[in-house]
């Protein structure tokens, strides 16, 4: 089984990044692979459980609780959270941690592959 | 563990911040317990990046960070830096200019490549 | 010999990369699958990212491949981002 | 005071969200008190909306309640067609094909111009 | 005198797009000119209060606050705010409304001139 | 007879149809401001935008300025956006 590292940069609905990432996660999750997951500049808002969207069925958000809830590690680096006013991520999903750069380069460190999205 | 990751700068500076976010990434990358190393090529429209007059401004404390830590090489792509008509004579001495040929062969060497 | 992760912003110089690289893979994510990739051989698009633009018929000689496939293709080969 | 709007679609569908909430963006301009007057084209890489399979899912909607406020034209710029490859015949019947030309005369006919 | 009516779809931090909204606004406001702005997708990330970047000596929610305090009427898309989980806008700056197209379409109808950002 | 408004993702079909309009008036605002723009006779470019990214001198026959001047630009011309 391999460790695979996800960067994502970008934010909810915007682009469709998200949506690649938690599906691509997901997938590598339930063939038994490890996913870590660093959310980085506008790639926080993704945690939020606050978001609220009626014309889908399932916001963003969502995913990423499922990404946790089957084992993915996410952290969100917490000078992009704190610089877009998402106050240290108290809205995030449980689960989703807030931490820095140095969690990443050790997500690298014992990641087999990096995906940046 | 420790491994080689390759920055390529892609985006326009200064319209996106990826240009100084990327290379906080890079501190960071450097100076965690694994001690990755880093190389820096700026292509495609990053290559604006390496003009003389940029504006290093706010990612100049990162630059002199990283050389802090350790040599870190800064390259611009000649095909990108053609594309965009930017002679050898503008790009900055920090930086230096290889071709796509060498880029392709930087990213066979390195582990990890990030594209910023 | 590597895995070419490719999106239509870097796509231009990722592809002009890929080319020197004799064992290519390209996988197109996103707004990639627009792209024309004649001339590569090894050549993957996200079947779902595909459907959504109606372009099936536009792909030729690509492999429409779903996230299980590329999960696969991922842990089999270094990975290079372009996407 | 009702006025003549032009949504230029130039963004590719279906990577950034600008396809559709550019549509919902004209239904509120059509439905608000002045009952703008809006006409759509597709340029750039928005010309990829034009073709024949896209999914028009999520934005059939306000397709649809368009439709029933006014009758608006749907247009898509052949020069940016040809850039990229679309023949006419992959092109959705919904869409009229017109020229650069005709671009430049709709922006100068427009009231306003937005780029989505 | 003009009134001039902006659109801004795009985030603090991740694009500059925020920066010539907010400095163009405030030289119109300056000149005499009524100015208008429709934040709307990632645009409404820009009205928080609660944005923190030691980096920067000014966040660009300040900008939009002044853009406030200088006279400037600014709406944020309603459906984008929750959409992107920032609960109808509650940590916004005072004077920074959330509302809807409809009201978009108004500024559109009064304005001299429209810059989409 | 009007200003166009032009950033870099929408400046090949911006500057395009432009060059339809005789009188046009060119505003280069943020990653634009690197573009050739030869064969425009009316361009002007954010002086801000300028500075920050060195290429005062890569700038031909354009006019720099500031937000005060483009306020005026703006309320003395219809606007058109490619921005």
């Amino acid at each position: 089984m391999s460790n695979i590292n996800f960067l994502l940069t970008e934010g909810p609905f915007q682009t469709e990044k998200w949506s690649t990432v938690a599906k691509l996660g997901l997938a590598a999750l339930k063939k038994g692979h490890a996913v870590t997951l660093f959310c980085y500049l506008d790639g926080v808002y993704n945690g939020l459980s606050t978001q609220e969207f009626a014309d889908w069925e399932k916001v963003p958000g969502d995913y990423f609780k499922e990404l946790v809830d089957n084992g993915a590690e996410i952290v969100c680096c917490g000078i992009c959270v704190n610089a877009r006013g998402q106050q240290s991520g108290k809205f995030f999903y449980e689960g989703i941690k807030v931490g820095g750069i140095p969690d990443w380069a050790a997500f690298v460190g014992t990641a087999d592959r990096v995906i940046t999205l | 563990m420790e491994k080689k990751i390759l920055f390529m700068f892609l985006r326009a500076p200064f319209g996106a911040i990826y240009y100084t976010e990327g290379l906080r990434a890079v501190v960071g990358m450097m100076s965690g317990l694994d001690e990755h190393k880093v190389t820096c090529v700026y292509a495609g429209d990053g290559a604006y990046y390496a003009l003389k007059g940029a504006d290093k401004g706010e990612s100049a404390g990162y630059v002199k960070t990283i050389s802090d830590i350790s040599e870190t090489h800064y390259y611009v792509e000649k095909e990108s830096m053609a594309e965009r008509g930017i002679p050898e004579g503008d790009v900055d001495d920090a930086f230096e200019v290889i071709s796509r040929d060498d880029l392709a062969k930087l990213i066979t060497d390195n582990d990890v490549v990030f594209d910023f | 010999m590597a895995l070419y992760l490719i999106d239509l912003p870097f796509a231009q110089v990722g592809l002009d990369v890929a080319k020197r690289d004799g064992e290519a893979k390209i996988v197109l994510i996103q707004d990639s699958v627009y792209l024309d990739t004649a001339g590569f051989e090894n050549v993957y698009a996200v079947k779902e990212d595909v459907e959504k633009r109606g372009v099936a018929a536009r792909l030729r000689n690509v492999r429409v491949i779903d996230y299980d496939d590329l999960v696969d293709l991922i842990v089999e080969n270094k990975v290079v981002n372009f996407a």
